[in-house]
């Protein structure tokens, strides 16, 4: 797993390779710091991570609940199995969770919502 | 004195229509003949909660015609274990109980109850049916 | 085509300390195995997360020792069904993972994860180890 | 299961019996009923109840996050077993509830909560 975050109109965390029980704390903490920095939507670029296990779940349910229902997380993933996946375990149902096939409409999708906001 | 002999007789079959009026019951006959099998007041308990969150699987998740479909719990001792089975007549749900959403709730702790108070605990789908298979062993 | 013959080479098994550096190899060695076996893509990454689930909780909570512990994964075919097992050193904890109490997080839902993507699963606590035993039909 | 709700210094739930899966949501309703008519302190009277099972165990956590920081739940069981469960499941854990061996003494509990609050 490699994290790397960029900051566009939202942050963008964009995650490579595999998340699991073990490396998830090292994606909550960069999560972490992203929220004590203020930030309520964020961006999950999943495109280039292939697998995510119940502890990388725990942390997007834990980042949800974070945001609660003032930020939005809209997440990246053209992945089948990782869609699959996410709708399993109830993710897909979060009322702040949108899921996308690219970036580019993710990113779209916060200017949409940023645009209201002002 | 637990019966750790091979010959116990213990080999009971209780079938009955999947309605949830029959799961008081039926989690206390289990109990029942886990007390003629000689365990303590505190392993029956377990052995019967254990027992109960199956049966409330069973005619919960597992019936899907409802009061048509039927449930058979087996309960014998084989070498040192003392087994309860519970069969239904379902498809196992591939879906997580997590809430609606917004709200995690508590469901989905049957499993790991299961766990936790017994030994060894087999889930089996099959076509015909889901059967989980709950063992205790005599110490 | 899978290979639904009972005389499938595959018995692999593969032993290492328990180091969460090696969840990732681990559950990648038994993806291979299950595509080698002739399981589409899908049932490959059910079968990887449900054996990186077990995996995970034998180096979380069945290594009392730490490193010096090990873990010990078989893969094989037996007539219609792939199996994997996973065996730890430790005992089974009697304990629910619940957060601390006023957070009720999202843990415990890797036992849960294995039941809704295999079709049999069994947990066996005995004094020298958890096993955990997954299988999946061919279909 | 029977329940029979009471009025003392604070609203007193007693059940009799076994609590499971399939008749918790009576259970729930009787407490939601509470909870709608402002209550947030209530006690459980659990001294004739010998059983509960996961179903149960779900009320009594949805009670704990109704009520939340603001209420407390006062249980009366001095059965081992249950006891035990409520440990194993990780009810004890909450910092709103307490367990008590007799009625009594959790009654006394909420004269002592209450009269700070005045
Ligand atoms: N007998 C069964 N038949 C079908 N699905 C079952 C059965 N037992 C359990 N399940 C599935 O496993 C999940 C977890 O069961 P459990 O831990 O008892 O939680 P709960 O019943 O509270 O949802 C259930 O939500 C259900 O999807
Ligand atoms: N190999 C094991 N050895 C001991 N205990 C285990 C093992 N696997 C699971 N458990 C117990 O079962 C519980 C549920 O496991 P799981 O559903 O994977 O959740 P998590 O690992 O996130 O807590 C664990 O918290 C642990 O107490």
């Amino acid at each position: 797993m490699k994290i790397e975050v960029t900051k566009e109109i939202v942050p963008v965390i964009e995650i490579t390779g595999e998340v699991d029980y073990f490396r998830a704390p090292e994606l909550e903490s960069a999560i972490d710091d992203l929220i004590l920095d203020g930030n309520r939507n964020l961006l999950f670029d999943f495109s280039k991570a292939d697998y995510i296990d119940s502890g990388g779940i725990e942390v997007l349910i834990g980042t949800l609940r974070k945001i609660s229902k003032v930020g939005r997380l809209n997440f990246v993933s053209s992945n089948d199995d990782v869609v699959r996946l996410l709708d399993l375990v109830g993710v897909s149902r979060y009322s702040t969770f949108s899921l996308f096939s690219s970036k580019d409409e993710a990113i779209e999708d916060f200017k949409e919502v940023l645009k209201k906001c002002q | 004195m637990p019966v750790t002999d091979k010959k116990c007789s213990v080999n009971n079959e209780y079938a009955f229509a999947s309605e949830t009026k029959f799961l008081q019951q039926a989690r206390n006959l289990v109990a029942e003949i886990a007390t003629d099998c000689g365990f303590s007041e505190q392993i029956v308990f377990d052995i019967k909660l254990a027992a109960g969150e199956a049966i409330a699987n069973a005619i919960e998740h597992g019936s899907p015609n409802g009061k048509s479909n039927s449930i058979k719990i087996t309960c014998y001792c084989e070498n040192d274990d003392f087994i309860v089975i519970v069969r239904d007549e379902g498809r196992f749900k591939k879906k997580l109980p997590v809430g609606t959403g917004d709200n995690v709730n508590f469901r989905g702790r049957g499993v790991l109850i299961m766990l936790a108070l017994m030994d060894k605990v087999i889930i089996d789908e099959t076509k015909s049916g889901t059967s989980v298979h709950l063992s205790k062993r005599y110490r």
